[in-house]
């Protein structure tokens, strides 16, 4: 199709489909209506059997836990295929970073300023699943930029060099095989997956919620190192590798 | 038992983590060996579940939340016998595969085995969960692996952007579903089909929520099934991904898109949208897809790219007998999804064989040289014929078993559709299998379309010798495939299953109320009918009639040559569509959504 | 309604299309990190405190980075 | 006037729709899709919403409290984490197309054209 063919088509059917949008979003319940048997009953259950404060960390990690599961190895393959898909090509190699040890020391300070408080605050979240807003996953986004800050306070090749990506792989995949086991222990214990086996505390508790604490942290592993390692082929891409001719002039 | 379809999901994903974490310290033969084993793990456990599904459905809450009142905050596994056999068709089509990629696939250490059991996990998940958004999750995750895999090789330049039409295309249908797993949770509060059937059932007809939420979820599993509008990624991917990859893409995963339709519909929005509302928009969306496919297929000389539009063809003719949503015709289709993925599988195995051979793709430029291939040869051949739908093999079991289903339920034309596509495809298959293989045919000049040429093997360098890992599974999905058609009551079985799969209510009941138990009734149904083994021979005629008119195109008679020259320009036209342009194809899925919810509204 | 929600509401909207608008990629990654923090005040209004954590990491952070690095590497020739 | 969430969600996916159909840049592409995705985000909040009601976090509420729908902002959860595993996806596609075709403008993309 020509662009303007293209356009034409999209004007005619998307008006078609935002009228029938429309028409579908007027049969929904009216904005802020009290109407949500679920909800009602994921509240009734987190707050009274799971003493889980945090109801929203209680539905993604114990009542609905099997679609955390299948999203931790969304997440899994992702990272995987992306290492796959961003591998250095045969006429490729790495060059040394230019210019990478200048960094302006501004930025350098407060990068090193700002690390220790995302770590703090990260590592807080990750720890708080259970009982305030948060969990392994919003922890690990933090925790992961927060190491991104490091590649910008210092030289991004030295770095790299330090940390390079084994012992990341390794520990996303201990962090999402974690989760896994737990749901295959819930069988070799009680017969049931990833039920909720420990105690679980009072409500409000740092270790209140049972299993939902300990998910958390399996999670935050996982998306740390994960998010690090997403972040870290992109910026490899950008900045390490060249093509061959590239790399000769 | 009730454990069982949890750790489909489970094992696999343990195992792809375990091979993250330790498999570049590990030597090949272990990764390979771990891999399969849990395949075959799967392969165990689906079966375990396929028997036990003969008397009942397996219902197993996720962390123990049974419902209490019909109610639950879970979320369910709910295995009937189509979801069980879909879990073994899997694990099955996923040992073969692994098989074929025996010591090779090594360029970045055990990650494509990681991956390969990733999309098995998601593949068993969608099968045999009981929750849309949980089924959401799963298709994602099967998806999102898929697009990886597809781009694979990243040394070319096809396999970038087949795997990017076909990431973009399946992610915007997957934002569909959730659209309409949105608008459904506004209505009924609920996520399980169970649940939402419940909530639904007994509200009058449907109003416009109901209609557009359908369509909308509906849409992301209609582009997974490949349906016309929703197929354009379909070829751009299967030309491009490793052969075995396309083993589980053509073989199990777009037969699972329709097998989304199927279970969304009946488990759950049946309650409110009686079948007369889909039947139209899936016939309608069939027999077009069938149409568009089978000349399409006609029209290629890539390999890969053939064998997609054949898949595609044969999707618009499970589409059809899906859409008649009644169990006989629907049992037909079950044995003949079985019966294909063998076939299709070996067709698959046996290109990618030839491009280890050979390095290349292209029937033109490979004409005559798979003469020194014989077992290539044999299993290529065989496929063909059996694809074009030759008795007593699977695929013409389930064609006509299709057929009698339909024509029962007063599709009287259905019969003319099944064999002039089991014949087309089967004639292009056939037609560069002859010219490959056997040499026949006039020689090819200098085509014009050089796509395929020169393609980089998937081995590293290119086999002067075929290992055995990599043509057994050839050899065993074709004779499976080919075997399937003379298992006595397999029809009977494949019709009680659909029964199953399309009573909602029952499905409900079981889910909800622990009322698990299947009742089978005395089904009458044989399969080896006199005018089934004519049609099927039939189609094999004319599928070699139409080859040998492809293969000799110069010395047909002036009357037919015209016929062809007089259809060149609309092919022109068909051929232009599948542009390759990721803005067509949006465009194209929209007005898919749009026709889909039409069609819902007005039947 | 608050008029808070509508703004909110607006904001996205608004920084939305923009975000489709923009001339080029670059720009681009600019206006998808406004629009992942308008989104952010949205959750935050619509009581989700949980997901506006989880965008203000992903949408304002890590997806335009991405973003901006693949614009770097695409910006260049072969 | 409380119909507006609902509109915005259904705007969203249309205005990511004609990015993705008017791009001449994957990357940007790529970024329109992002918006079509955030539709669903602004759709099940919208609909989990309740008025008057309070996060469904039980710190100091007591229990009992109204709170707004805990099952949608899950389901966002791990919507968000779909949309940015598979964004990261299609760049690293992205990315490797541009260095085998040396363009991201979909019309110049000729490889599969039928």
């Amino acid at each position: 199709m020509s662009r303007r063919a293209r356009l034409a088509m999209f004007a005619v059917v998307a008006a078609a489909l935002g009228a029938a949008l429309v028409l579908a979003l007027l049969g929904l319940p009216r904005f802020g209506s009290a109407f949500h048997p679920y909800g009602d009953r994921a509240v009734a259950v987190a707050v009274g059997p799971q003493q889980t404060a945090n109801v929203v960390g209680s539905v993604t990690f114990d009542q609905r836990g099997v679609d955390t599961l299948g999203e931790e190895f969304i997440l899994f393959g992702s990272v995987i295929g992306a290492l796959v898909l961003l591998r250095p090509a045969p006429e490729e190699r790495e060059v040394g970073v230019r210019g990478a040890g200048r960094v302006m020391s501004s930025t350098g300070l407060a990068g090193y300023l700002l690390l220790p408080i995302s770590l703090l605050v990260g590592g807080y979240i990750v720890a708080h699943g259970a009982v305030s807003p948060g969990g392994g996953f919003q922890g690990g986004v933090i925790l992961a930029s927060g190491w991104h800050l490091l590649y910008v306070a210092g030289r991004y090749a030295a770095l790299r060099r330090l940390v390079p990506n084994k012992p990341l792989e390794l520990a996303e995949a201990v962090g999402g095989a974690a989760f896994a086991a737990i749901g295959v222990a819930g069988i070799g214990v009680a017969g049931v997956f990833l039920v909720n086996l420990l105690p679980k505390g009072s409500l409000g508790s740092l270790l209140s919620a049972g299993t939902v604490p300990v998910l958390n942290g399996a999670v935050g592993v996982e998306v740390t190192s994960g998010v690090v390692l997403l972040l870290a082929s992109f910026l490899d891409q950008a900045v390490v590798l060249r093509s061959i001719e590239e790399a000769d002039e | 038992m009730e454990s069982l379809p949890l750790l489909c999901v489970a094992v696999p994903l343990l195992v792809a983590a375990g091979l993250a974490a330790v498999g570049r310290w590990l030597p090949r033969p272990v990764v390979d060996v771990v891999s399969l084993l849990s395949c075959l793990g799967v392969l165990g456990l689906g079966v375990t579940l396929l028997v036990a599904t003969g008397s009942r459905r397996v219902v197993s809450w996720v962390a123990g939340y049974t419902p209490h009142g019909g109610a639950s905050v879970g979320v369910v596994f709910v295995v009937d016998r189509v979801g069980a056999g879909l879990a073994v068709l899997v694990a099955a089509l996923m040992t073969g595969a692994l098989l074929y990629t025996w010591r090779y696939f090594s360029e970045v250490e055990s990650k494509f085995h990681v991956l390969m059991l990733l999309f098995l996990a998601g593949m068993a998940g969608f099968a045999l969960t009981g929750d849309l958004f949980d089924a959401f999750v799963f298709f994602e995750l099967m998806g999102a692996v898929a697009y990886a895999l597809t781009g694979y090789k990243i040394e070319e330049a096809q396999p970038l952007q087949g795997a990017l039409n076909f990431a973009v295309v399946n992610s915007l249908g997957a934002y569909c579903t959730l659209l309409g797993i949105g608008l459904l949770y506004g209505r009924t509060g609920e996520l399980g089909f169970a649940q939402i059937h419940q909530a639904l059932a007994g509200h009058g007809p449907p109003d416009a929520l109901v209609v557009v939420g359908a369509a909308l979820v509906l849409t992301g599993f209609l582009v997974k099934a490949a349906a016309v509008p929703f197929h354009f990624w379909l070829a751009d991917a299967h030309a491009v991904a490793p052969s075995p990859v396309c083993v589980l893409f053509s073989g199990v995963m777009v037969e699972l898109g329709l097998y989304g339709v199927a279970r969304t519909w009946s488990a759950a929005l049946s309650a409110a949208l009686p079948a007369e509302r889909l039947r139209p928009a899936l016939l309608v969306g069939g027999v077009v897809t069938a149409l568009v496919a089978s000349v399409m297929c006609l029209a290629q000389t890539h390999l890969k790219r053939l064998l997609a539009f054949s898949t595609m063809a044969h999707m618009g003719l499970f589409l059809v007998a899906l859409g008649a949503l009644e169990p006989a015709s629907v049992g037909g289709l079950l044995v003949y999804v079985l019966g294909h993925a063998g076939v299709k599988g070996a067709l698959f195995l046996c290109a990618g064989l030839l491009l280890n051979h050979h390095g290349s793709l292209d029937a033109e430029e490979l004409y005559g040289r798979g003469r020194e291939m014989p077992v290539t040869r044999v299993c290529f051949l065989v496929g063909a014929l059996a694809l074009a739908g030759l008795p007593p093999s699977g695929t013409w079991l389930g064609k006509t078993l299709s057929e009698d289903g339909l024509s029962h339920a007063g599709y009287g034309w259905a019969p003319a559709l099944f064999v002039a596509t089991s014949a087309l495809t089967g004639a292009a298959v056939l037609r560069v299998g002859l010219q490959i293989f056997l040499g026949v045919g006039e020689r090819p000049g200098s085509a014009e379309d050089t796509r395929g040429r020169h393609e980089d093997s998937e081995t590293g360098a290119l086999l002067s010798r075929l290992p055995a890992t990599m043509v057994g599974p050839a050899v065993t999905l074709l004779g499976v495939g080919v075997a399937l058609g003379m298992v006595p009551g397999l029809g009977r079985v494949a019709e009680q299953a659909a029964q199953t799969l399309l009573d909602g209510g029952g499905y409900a009941a079981a889910t909800l109320h622990g009322a698990v138990g299947v009742h089978a009734p005395a089904s009458d149904v044989t399969g080896f009918t006199a005018s089934g083994v004519v049609l099927g021979l039939v189609s094999v005629a004319l599928a070699l009639a139409v080859a040998a008119a492809q293969l000799y195109s110069r010395r047909l008679p002036a009357p037919v040559r015209a016929v062809g020259v007089a259809l060149r320009p609309p092919l022109r036209i068909l051929r232009a569509t599948h542009s390759g342009h990721l803005g067509d194809y949006v465009v194209w899925l929209l007005l898919g959504v749009t026709l889909l919810a039409g069609a819902i509204a007005v039947s | 309604m608050t008029a808070l929600l509508v703004v909110a509401l607006l904001l996205v909207a608004l920084a939305g299309t923009l975000v489709v608008l923009a001339p080029g990629p670059s720009r681009q990654a600019v206006t998808l990190s406004v629009f992942g923090l308008a989104l952010t005040v949205l959750f935050v209004v619509l009581q989700a405190p949980d997901v506006a954590l989880s965008q203000l990491g992903v949408g304002t952070v890590v997806v335009p980075l991405m973003i901006m690095l693949t614009v770097q590497k695409t910006r260049r020739g072969r | 006037m409380t119909l507006l969430p609902y509109l915005v969600a259904g705007w969203l996916f249309l205005a990511g729709c004609y990015g993705l159909v008017t791009s001449r840049n994957l990357v940007h592409a790529v970024g329109c899709l992002t918006i079509a995705q955030s539709s669903t985000y602004v759709l099940l909040l919208a609909v989990g919403y309740r008025s008057g009601a309070t996060a469904p976090v039980f710190g100091d509420l007591p229990v009992g409290a109204p709170v707004v729908d805990p099952v949608v902002q899950a389901l966002t959860l791990t919507d968000i984490v779909v949309s940015a595993t598979v964004t990261a996806l299609l760049l690293a596609l992205t990315l490797q197309i541009h260095k085998r075709h040396g363009t991201v403008d979909p019309d110049e993309l000729r490889a599969l054209r039928n």
